[in-house]
């Protein structure tokens, strides 16, 4: 038991590192990180970036050469991305593109589609999205109401997603939709691959709680797509978006955000009525419990990463991440914002402690608890595909999709 | 045994929620959220117009000379609209305030128009984001000078009068004491803060070297402005506990029209449980808080227990109650158009306005740690 | 808003004080409590002191005169209650029987069981429990399996009831049975009064975790019921079970035991490796938390009792008693032995602090999480009938009982 | 990068658990429950036998010279059928403090018998119901003569030697050292005491000048106890997860095979969320003590942490599971026929054997403490 690497590891990781160092700054601070994806030349620098990585073979590093991947292991990625953690370099806009749309084109798509889109997506020239959502569906993804009607050799789409992150600069996106609303809802769905500069898309901020716009609502009003275009069979679109779903719980994770580290500091400038926060009992208790939250957070992403390095696969367990993680960003910002009493309500950077961080993190959290599924849906999942327990009652399952109850 | 409110009261409360419905919806709450309005001036001078901010001020200066369980109903009824109004800061706070260490003068002086909503005051205690006390206490009262940065301070941009905990000098508890000042004068500078609820405005305030007087005795400062907080915790809990019910039916109402797989979300026990987590926190809360009322209008000898006890229950509530009222509506909940947003950010400045829990659980087992003893 | 006595109250809690102090012993401590319960002769003086009571008018004082209650308020019942309990008497022994058994044998009997049963009940000649849980129902009342067959005059009961309280020094009982298992669970149950010294009835205690035996198991075996005995029509049963089982709701009490105040007395004694566990910010969170809990629950008490002297009917808020008291009971135990680190695990009334409550506490707590209604079934109540949410899907609303399934 | 046990390791714990199934079934546990069996001696005959009990003791003193790891594997074997059996006492505690405080001499005396199982070891640290410390152990050594009262002390009656802590009168957390005591000597009493698991036995050890001989430095017990410990809070971690993934598939089976209302209880909303908040906390439980093993194994520089940590979410995870397994069978885990209690017993016991979560919480936050201002 240890975490070493094996030779072949430590080989490849010292490879990476020298690519790294000769192409990007190691990070000297945290602060970095904010530094460097900020700015109005961030998405050029990424593409810029994606394509030096595809160029070096760090790109995409476990798919088959033949569409441009490396044909490398799983730990060979998870290297890379180690490493690649402590530069500055930018990141963010390829995550569901490159993380789960074109894996899904590679499971489903035509020969013609893994070549025309794999390689571009891997080069970063074109940027993908994930167009699963609706106002109607929420944690109830097959309930969606978009809907595609067949003309002649074109499908015509009209309807609403929500919740899509990067619609405003992605070049296609894949998007399911109910073909068929006489079958019960599992049945009548069906994939495309669409292009979103197509006449009839509309792309509108969605402005969150918190007073930042990081998701779209995208409007279809008659947008025309080939036939050619479609992912799977029609009526397949539910066991398509499924392997776009399982990719999503992989990518997902830990939330980020202050924690008991940065905790401990506030604990140490904060005055309570009564003394320092750090020598306060319940204070101690709870830097104690996210320590030994994120610890074993931690350690059991090194267990799935072993066992990715042994061919197995994981499962449904990596749900367990998130539903430790999003309440508890949640609390820790709401605990940390205890500690500065009053003066916890001010929310300038300026002012505030860690440069409102807490702050942010309390409205964070509670988006966080419920995007990608929420910690009611996780729980569901635990319980039912590691532990094996019943499903809830479906009333749904036999139902044609247009006789369904379906309230406002 | 009659632990409810009196029917007059009850009248009382049937009124303010008229009008609040009337004419404190949710638009005009938005409308101060988006706009840079730093309180809904029509609402308030509707309140003034009752007499509400005379509610607790005795006929002789001007009040309507009502109680504490008067102010209760009122609270509850701001509370459930989320109303953003500076009554707090001007009645439950600097108000009694002056009521309980004014010299007559003082209060001859700023309760007529405290009732009248003539003016607004607010209680200046936190210096940034320290506990304010004895040891964190900096700003300071020399020959009818104060000097110092007090924020956030409730209402502070638009408030005429301010009742300021500073530093005298005493040792230890005696450290401080309570000044007023008029916040019209020279030697002071406002800026407004971003803070998470815009829908009550704070400031931080500047003095300079302006004028203020002594209120109270020197060196009373730190007893008297936590009495002062003792009795703004009840009404507060009040407050909260409206506010509470509304996320909480929010959320129901949403559980009964909301379908996913087929059924009303509201049909799974993960949210009818949910819903009754809130329903049972919000009883306490509602229990506590008609106690420590009781406590406070009979002056009655667990009167800091009992606060202690409403602002830490009705806290719990009104936090779970919209936090899980989020939750509940899922994505919609915590977009900007979503009126979620307005209990979630004033359920967590109600939290720490009067303190932080971790103030009033030590204020709270301090006194019970006294009274086991004895 | 206050505590006080109307008048009237005043005088009859005068009234009844002054009976209490000529003709029982006020209690001197928190001690004195456990003492007079405890003996072998506690159920004869549990029974000289309700003839007492019935004779002197203060038992059953909300019932009519006619049956032999006083026809008083349920005001006066509850200064009763209070009075009685500074007192040093037995109790326990008729809580079921007055309070859920004869309630709906008023509410559902003929006259003739009316003028047969109820004095006697009250005068505490006749001891009454109720027969209702079964090894396979548990949270589901409705789905017992004890069936009566119809033979003649009489009915033959078989099959097995759990969890009945006193059975074994019990004259009489209500029992619910199956009489129609081929129709939905709900319409084949029909209630009857049944002897507990009749042939067939066998009591065996049921040892709890704890080591205690408060609770029976009841096996009926060809026990032959006239059918003069039955509650209601066949059919009826659970209409019948409801009366009793709203009436068990207002009897729920808050679950007694150490609380907050003797948390504080353990603090101040215990030491933590760190200093006084009083010292300790974790210990005073607590204390606080339950100290807020207890008195919410008290006031919430005096809220309903404020109804009641208004002449209101409580609802199913009563349920919020025991959603709060049952989990904390369960913690404050288990919390207090942390504070007696190693030294927890003693159960040694004579070592461990204050005679083991807090050990004790732990155990009971775990079976009072479920007795009387589970937590989780609770809430249901709560979210059901308070806040008007819909039931769960019910898959065993119209389907005959005898093809439901039933698992183990 | 291999987070993971060896296949040698795998197969010492699949032998183990075999074993295990076959000789140390629920009806095993249930006999130490109801008799006055001290503990069940067929299982630890037969522990004994596979050599299990030097483990971790090296070949020259007649143990397997195998590691932490292979202690941990084992450990969790133990722990998933709540065996009665004194493998902690003697192997966690007694065996350890042994290798790390003893002299040459002790060690050529004791570790050899230890590895055989001829000799049953334990450590003595509490007196009573404070937590032990340098404030608070007053049992002293004075002239090779032991005096004082041990409480409780896990198998003090079955124990032929104890490790104990005293007080030889150095100031401050040099108050206490260690020394070893052989039971069986005179000056010694012993008294079965009666705790919440019968199933492991504890007693009151009184000593009255009994031999007893210094183990390690004087005035280094504290510093010794508390290394002691941070081992066998990783062991018993492991122990913890094991009686945790046993409750909680105990209450995954139960929730499938009982109907309320026509359906399974596991369909249920309520049912699952507990059991998916089971299997969370026990898989962080099982991560923090891989981690906490592999600091152990490597004796690395974070395993202060590490073992605070295994110990903090492995006795979460352990009470967690164990009491709301009760909860999922409802009535009938609630009997003494139930086998449920067994886990509700162990894990409470197991939650305060080493110090209670209060002790591990202190220990883990001073640590970071240090860490973080470095």
């Amino acid at each position: 038991m240890d975490f070493n690497d094996t030779p072949e590891e430590a080989a490849y990781r010292a490879e990476v590192r020298k690519w790294l160092d000769a192409n990007a700054k190691r990070k000297a601070s945290k602060k970095d990180t904010l530094e460097a994806l900020s700015g109005t030349d961030a998405l050029q620098r990424a593409k810029d970036w994606q394509r030096k990585k595809a160029e070096a073979g760090f790109a995409c590093i476990t798919w088959p050469k033949e569409y441009g991947g490396q044909g490398g292991t799983s730990i060979q990625s998870v290297i890379y991305s180690q490493e690649e953690a402590n530069y500055l370099v930018p990141t963010g806009f390829y995550d569901i593109g490159l993380g789960m749309c074109i894996p899904t084109v590679l499971a489903w798509g035509t020969e013609e589609h893994k070549a025309r889109y794999v390689g571009p997506a891997i080069r970063g020239e074109e940027i993908w999205c994930q167009l699963f959502s609706e106002p109607a569906g929420g944690s109830d993804v097959a309930g969606l109401r978009t809907r595609a009607e067949k003309d002649g050799d074109e499908w015509v789409i009209n309807g609403q997603k929500v919740w899509t992150s990067g619609a405003h600069y992605c070049d296609y996106g894949i998007v399911v939709v109910r073909t068929d609303p006489t079958v019960p809802k599992h049945k009548g769905l069906t994939m495309f691959i669409v292009d979103m500069k197509s006449p009839g898309v509309e792309v509108r901020p969605i402005r969150q709680m918190s007073g930042e716009a990081n998701f779209n609502e995208v409007f279809f009003t008659d947008v025309r797509v080939p036939d050619s275009d479609r992912l799977g069979q029609p009526g397949d679109g539910w066991k398509v978006a499924l392997t776009t779903l399982m990719n999503e719980r992989l990518a997902v994770g830990g939330g980020g955000g202050a924690d008991w580290s940065e905790l401990v500091d506030l604990a140490r400038d904060a005055e309570l009525a009564d003394g320092p926060a750090i020598n306060n009992g319940a204070v101690r208790e709870r830097i104690a419990q996210w320590y030994v939250e994120t610890q074993g957070l931690k350690y059991t992403k090194f267990r799935t990463l072993t066992a990715l390095s042994k061919g197995q696969t994981p499962g449904p367990e990596s749900s367990i991440s998130k539903i430790v993680s999003a309440p508890k960003m949640q609390e820790l910002g709401s605990f940390a914002m205890d500690l500065q009493d009053i003066g916890g309500i001010i929310r300038d950077r300026d002012i505030s402690a860690q440069n409102a961080t807490f702050q942010n993190q309390w409205f964070g959290g509670a988006g966080y608890r419920i995007a990608g599924g929420t910690d009611e849906i996780l729980r569901n999942i635990v319980a039912e595909r590691v532990l094996g327990l019943p499903q809830d009652i479906r009333v749904d399952k036999n139902v044609p999709f247009n006789e369904m109850p379906k309230g406002k | 045994m009659n632990f409810d409110f009196s029917d007059d009261q009850k009248m009382l409360k049937e009124q303010v929620s008229k009008f609040l419905s009337d004419k404190c919806g949710y638009d005009v709450v938005r409308r101060v959220l988006e706009s840079d309005e730093l309180y809904a001036e029509d609402v308030w001078k509707g309140l003034v117009e009752m007499g509400l901010t005379g509610t607790a001020i005795p006929e002789e200066y001007g009040g309507l000379g009502l109680g504490a369980l008067e102010l209760c109903v009122v609270a509850e009824e701001l509370g459930r609209v989320a109303a953003p109004v500076p009554f707090s800061s001007s009645v439950f706070l600097a108000t009694e305030a002056i009521k309980l260490a004014g010299s007559e003068a003082q209060k001859q002086k700023y309760l007529p128009k405290l009732a009248a909503g003539e003016i607004i005051g607010t209680l200046a205690m936190a210096e940034g984001t320290n506990a304010p006390s004895p040891r964190t206490v900096k700003a300071s009262l020399k020959g009818g000078k104060l000097t110092g940065t007090k924020m956030p301070v409730p209402d502070g941009e638009i408030a005429d009068i301010a009742v300021v905990l500073v530093n005298t000098g005493g040792s230890g508890d005696k450290a401080l004491s309570l000044a007023i000042v008029e916040l019209n004068g020279s030697g002071i500078s406002k800026e407004q803060l971003k803070t998470i609820d815009p829908t009550r405005g704070h400031a931080a305030l500047k003095f300079d070297g302006a004028a203020a007087e002594l209120m109270g005795a020197e060196g009373e400062g730190w007893d008297l402005v936590r009495r002062v907080l003792d009795g703004a915790a009840v009404w507060t809990a009040f407050e909260q506990v409206g506010g509470a019910e509304t996320a909480m039916w929010m959320a129901r109402d949403y559980a009964l029209e909301r379908y996913a797989f087929g059924r009303q979300i509201g049909s799974y026990q993960a949210i009818k449980h949910k819903l009754a987590d809130m329903y049972v926190k919000i009883e306490l809360a509602r229990s506590n808080s008609y106690y420590g009322a009781m406590m406070l209008n009979d002056n009655g000898a667990e009167l800091i227990e009992a606060a202690a006890a409403a602002r830490i229950s009705a806290t719990q509530a009104y936090i779970y109650a919209a936090q899980e009222n989020i939750q509940t509506h899922g994505g919609i909940g915590y977009t900007w158009e979503a009126n979620t947003q307005f209990f979630y950010r004033r359920a967590k400045l109600l939290a720490l306005s009067l303190g932080s829990q971790l103030y009033w659980r030590e204020r709270l087992v301090t006194q019970l740690e006294a009274r086991n003893a004895a």
